[in-house]
């Protein structure tokens, strides 16, 4: 079976409170950077998966995030197969 | 589901019954807005008025001369002397916990923490009493794995050690667990403050987080109503707890308090500003104005309606006069929160809102965000109010004597005494080292250190004994003092006979304190149960509050606070009745460690009290071997008030090397949980007066404690006893390597050690969703 | 004259009170230093202790590093004042490349609060002077993230320079070389993860952290001589 | 001035260890995926800068990873500005 690289992003759904991208968003003029805003922090997850192809490797994915990855309670993600 | 809520009249959308927006149009004297419907849906709520528990809860005895502030306040405080007082709360943290563990515990921790320092106080210490569905359940597991890492990743983070806590699986809690939070905070008896927003003029500041969409409408919609997993249309109410933005906060507002700059703080819980704001001025009898244009918003849009009632985390409100604004505002930069004056106490008895008035008449203070829609129309100074309600009546909400009826099923239940059948499945002779194995490895019994290595327990150098010992302990720094703590809950006795049941968990958690040499001071409850329209689960709510109040009258301990939680149910079962207790006892003079919860070589093994046949709702009976009827053990309440204080005397007076209570497996698995713990065997008889083997080994009787004794003080601990009419025999001595009952089982101590440490370890690797 | 302590606060620091006590109890004085502060106050040795500086957000130490105070802790340690890292404190001194390598999360993935065995390695340090080689100490720790990690040549130099001062005895946390605690070439500045204050009182279960304690004030008090 | 999306991923060095990585992949064989390997996991930051152009921007971003949002010694990153 061929393998295909996944690269998986996770954020915060919209609404949901990001305390982290607040933090750094309000360190930043301290280091010089008065110019940045919407600071959000995220996760990515990389893996390989053997699939017979594009679109199953995806769906395995996605049911991967769906189940362990991400929360999808608070979580969006997203997948792009390679 | 039959009509699609979108086709229901608002109110009902909003969780209220025509009656109660009946009594809202009578107050008002005529229809009320979205705005103030809103407000009243979620102030009127089970979660934020008790209507279905405040006329039962009046029975708990809520008074003695150290009680300074009891129920219905942020915390209940206790003078413990030295010019100090404690501050305790419990609450619990169910469904949103159901629906999104890691957050749902984080933030549950949160707001009890709000509620502590709220009062003035400093939080030194949290408890979490926590139960689950069984373990074999892969989202049991996930359930158990986030929750715990919830806890530990506010707790630790926001700076306030987890000392103790429980942890219970039963079937039960499967569709539900139960999340509690417990919260103790120390501080000088002159910084104790109260919510009241006093003296027309001062004005209402909001510090911390920014408010945002989430937990809207929290209290309504997850703990005030049946709740299913899975349940998407609930989802938008989790929130994101921020612990570093609650440790600023924690840090100004004592800061604050200490320089005088607030006359009263107030946390925003369920319901948010509507609560926080009308509730500190109704306390004070005063009337409040706020401005929806002054807070601070994290999203773009936010209309009045989610503005009041949004949940968000981290936000407090503080009463501050005039003069002192800027030197709060001044504070509140030095610790980077954002402080925004957003009300204004008046001398009319009405809580007003406004949108935008403050800019339009020149009410002081930064206006942080622009006003409500960008396009808003500047205000003059003659603007209507938005909602105008009288301001006592949102926290006078509705009162319900609900219908109460013994289920029809007790008797039937009561009957079903698991002692016969287990007489004749193990009669005098048989071999209980299986059995005494299982139980070591029964999750509920089992260690719990899987748990709390993962929680700071030792932050701010005062865990004498944390998790691990029967109650914690912590030293009272500048002082001789220490505080012992225990959170106790048993559902399944309550569940067999509720009035009993009730004054059973306040017996253990008392017992607990006892072991640490302390005497109780004050008791905070945390009441899970289920549906209220039941009227069996009322009934069970009446016989527990009842039976409480009847140990706690017996002993002499105040209630001084508490929390109930209606609605949780797995489908359509409700859980089993789950009152759980948090006891505080102080030790006047802590001169050494506390004895531990175990054995030395050569100590003499002293069971005092009483060994009875008692199986109904025993692990042993319910767990292994799956008969969970019965009634449960007796709750003598005179001979429990002579073991405390029996016991804690030992304590004091350094008789006993070692003392644990009789709990969850009887008195073979307290014997066993010493014997690990002390890394020693034992060699022991456990023959009692009308028992058979099994049920000396197993059975849960009420008020039993088990000393390990130096044998030269073996008489002088027989004397005492006896002096205080409570039975004492001395069953065996520690020593070797393996755990022997003569007749009864033998096992060798390091496969009694194996399968109590690695059962829960072993459960959750490769633990998934 | 007792000696002056600084001990370092960021927000979300949350051990500074602690390490206050344990010191006091020693006999030191502490002066707190506020992170917006652009100054060390004379004092003796520096303590960054342990707590969530900026909530650890992003990641441990990243922000905090960038603290006023931080600038003048970095110039106190270059003239060769004595400055210890506990915990989060360490986390900070590393991103700050006051010392160096990183910490990662640890192996198992999950918080750790409990006691560890440590065997002192090396004692020509502002926090081992009055302990002995070989000794084993019985210490807390309490962090997610205390895996230590650095490359390969940092590791040899650590090594040959005889700059690990405290092994763990059963390695907790996946760390290389089961380092729990490094110090400079200088020997005055030191970062470890276990926290010494901890273990500072038979009361609470330890007092193995108080030959640590003591090599820090003995470091502090030939600072204070020498500057005399 | 304009303002430039700028995304960066931030993932280990290679020969550093990423436990979260390694623990996810050990997860994931117990809910039926057993042809997944190679897992890392990474950090994303988003972010809002106003800069002239999109160079500028791009240097700007690329020196707030040197100095905060990536640690060098055990961290690679990339950026993606548009
Ligand atoms: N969730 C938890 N958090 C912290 N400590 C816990 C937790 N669960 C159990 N513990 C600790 O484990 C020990 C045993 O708990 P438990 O069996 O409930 O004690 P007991 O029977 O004496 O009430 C106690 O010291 C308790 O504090
Ligand atoms: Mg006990």
């Amino acid at each position: 079976m061929p393998a295909f690289h996944a690269h998986v992003e996770v954020t915060h759904l919209p609404g949901i409170a990001d305390p982290a991208g607040a933090t750094v968003e309000r360190a930043l003029p301290a280091l010089g950077y008065k110019n940045v805003a919407q600071v959000h922090i995220g996760k990515t997850i990389r893996l390989v998966v053997d699939a017979p192809d594009a679109e199953s490797a995806r769906e395995q994915v996605q049911e991967m995030c769906e189940r362990l990855l991400a929360n999808p309670v608070i979580e969006a993600y997203q997948v792009v197969i390679s | 589901m039959a009509e699609s809520p979108n086709e229901q009249p608002l109110h009902r959308r909003l969780g209220m019954t025509d009656e109660e927006l009946a009594a809202v149009v009578e107050e008002l004297g005529r229809e009320p807005n979205h705005l103030e419907l809103a407000m009243y849906s979620v102030m009127w709520s089970e979660h934020c008025s008790y209507k279905s528990s405040r006329a039962l809860l009046s029975r708990f005895p809520t008074e003695a001369p150290w009680v300074l502030v009891g129920p219905g306040e942020g915390a209940g405080v206790v003078d413990i002397g030295d010019g100090l007082a404690v501050a305790v709360r419990i609450e619990s943290h169910n469904h949103p916990s159901a629906v999104e563990p890691y957050q749902g515990a984080a933030t549950g921790v949160g707001g009890i923490i709000r509620d502590v320092f709220s009062m003035g106080a400093r939080p030194i210490a949290l408890m979490d009493p926590l139960r689950f569905g069984s373990l074999d359940d892969a989202r049991t597991r996930y359930l158990f794995e986030g929750v715990v890492s919830g806890i530990s990743g506010y707790g630790n983070s926001v700076g306030v050690p987890t000392v103790g806590g429980e942890v219970v699986f039963d079937d039960t809690y499967r569709g539900n667990p139960l999340v509690n939070v417990f919260c103790l905070g120390i501080l000088p008896k002159e910084r104790l403050v109260l919510a009241r927003a006093e003296g027309p003029g001062n004005l209402a500041v909001l510090l911390g987080s920014a408010t945002g969409r989430d937990g809207i409408g929290g209290a309504s919609v997850l703990a005030s109503a049946s709740f299913e997993a899975g349940d998407e249309a609930k989802r938008p109410s989790v929130q994101v707890g921020d612990p570093f933005e609650e440790k600023r906060l924690i840090e100004a507002c004592l800061e604050l308090l200490d320089a005088k700059l607030a006359v009263g703080v107030q946390d925003l819980g369920a319901a948010g500003l509507s609560c926080a704001a009308s509730e500190t001025a109704a306390k004070a009898g005063a009337g409040m104005d706020v401005d929806v244009a002054r807070m601070a918003k994290r999203e773009p849009g936010m209309n009045a309606v989610e503005a009041m009632t949004s949940e968000s985390q981290e936000r407090m409100l503080a009463i501050v006069e005039p003069s002192n604004l800027e030197a709060v505002l001044a504070l509140a930069r030095r610790w980077e929160i954002r402080a925004a004056v957003v009300g204004r106490v008046t001398d009319t008895p009405r809580f007003r809102i406004f949108d935008g008035l403050f800019d339009a008449i020149g009410v002081p203070g930064e206006n942080p965000a622009p006003p409500i829609g960008d396009d808003a129309p500047s205000v003059t100074s003659d603007a209507p109010a938005i909602a105008d309600v009288p301001v006592e009546s949102l926290g006078d909400g509705p009162l319900y004597h609900r219908p109460v009826a013994r289920p029809a099923s007790q008797d039937a239940l009561q009957a079903a005494d698991p002692g016969p059948q287990l007489r004749d499945k193990f009669p005098p002779g048989s071999d209980l080292s299986g059995e005494l194995l299982a139980l070591l490895a029964t999750p509920t019994i089992a260690d719990k250190t899987w748990v709390s290595r993962q929680y700071d327990h030792q932050l701010f150098l005062n865990t004498v004994a944390g998790p691990g010992a029967d109650a914690a302990v912590l030293r009272v720094k500048g002082t001789a003092k220490a505080l012992a703590l225990s959170t106790d809950g048993k559902a399944r006795f309550c569940r067999l006979d509720p009035r009993t049941g009730g004054r059973l968990v306040v017996l253990e958690a008392a017992r607990n304190v006892a072991c640490s040499g302390a005497r109780p001071i004050a008791l905070v409850n945390c009441l899970n149960f289920g549906n209220p329209e039941h009227p069996e689960v009322m009934w069970q709510f009446s016989e527990v509050v009842e039976g409480m109040s009847e140990a706690c009258g017996a002993l002499g301990i105040p209630v001084i606070g508490g929390n109930v939680s209606f609605y949780n149910a797995s489908g359509d079962d409700d859980i089993h009745p789950t009152p759980v207790a948090g006891v505080i006892g102080l030790i006047d003079d802590l001169r050494r460690r506390p004895p531990t919860a175990s054995l030395r070589d050569g100590d003499d093994i002293v069971v005092l009290g009483s060994i009875r046949p008692e199986l109904g709702g025993s692990e042993w009976a319910a767990v292994v071997h799956g008969l969970d009827g019965g009634m449960p053990p007796a709750a003598d309440l005179d001979r429990a008030r002579a073991v405390h204080e029996l016991v804690a005397s030992l304590v004091r007076d350094a008789l006993v090397a070692g003392v644990h209570d009789l709990s969850d497996g009887g008195l073979a698995v307290a014997l066993a949980e010493m014997a690990i713990a002390g890394e020693v065997g034992i060699r022991v008889e456990l023959n009692f007066d009308g028992c058979t083997p099994a049920e000396g080994c197993f059975a849960e009787p009420a008020s039993v404690v088990v000393c390990a004794v130096n044998p030269h003080e073996t008489a002088a601990l027989c004397g005492a006893a006896a002096a205080a009419g409570v039975p004492a025999r001395v069953v065996g001595v520690a020593a070797g390597d393996r755990l022997i009952a003569k007749g009864a089982f033998d096992v060798a101590l390091a496969d009694a050690t194996h399968a109590w440490r690695d059962a829960i370890p072993a459960l959750m690797s490769g633990a998934t969703p | 004259m007792s000696v002056r302590v600084g001990v370092v606060v960021f927000p979300g620091t949350n051990c500074e009170f602690d390490v206050q006590y344990a010191v006091e109890q020693l006999g030191g004085r502490v002066e707190l230093l506020w992170h917006g502060e652009d100054s060390t106050k004379g004092v003796d040795a520096i303590v960054v202790p342990g707590g969530f500086a900026h909530g650890d957000y992003l990641r441990t130490g990243a922000i905090a590093r960038f603290s006023p105070v931080m600038r003048a802790v970095g110039e106190y340690a270059r003239s060769g004042g004595p400055v210890i890292g506990i915990c989060n404190g360490f986390q900070v001194l590393c991103e700050a490349h006051l010392l160096p390598g990183a910490l990662q999360k640890n192996a198992g993935l999950k918080f750790m609060c409990e006691t560890v065995a440590l065997r002192v390695e090396t004692t020509s340090t502002a926090l081992t002077n009055q302990a002995r080689v070989g000794d084993v100490l019985r210490i807390p720790i309490n962090h997610f993230e205390g895996n230590y990690v650095c490359d390969p040549r940092a590791l040899a130099q650590l090594r040959a320079e005889d700059r690990v001062i405290l092994r763990y005895v059963d390695n907790p946390n996946g760390s290389l070389d089961d380092i729990a605690g490094i110090c400079n070439a200088e020997g005055n500045v030191v970062g470890l993860m276990p926290h010494p204050e901890r273990a500072s009182d038979v009361l609470l279960g330890s007092s193995d952290g108080v030959v640590l304690l003591k090599s820090l004030l003995a470091a502090a008090t030939s600072r204070a001589t020498l500057l005399v």
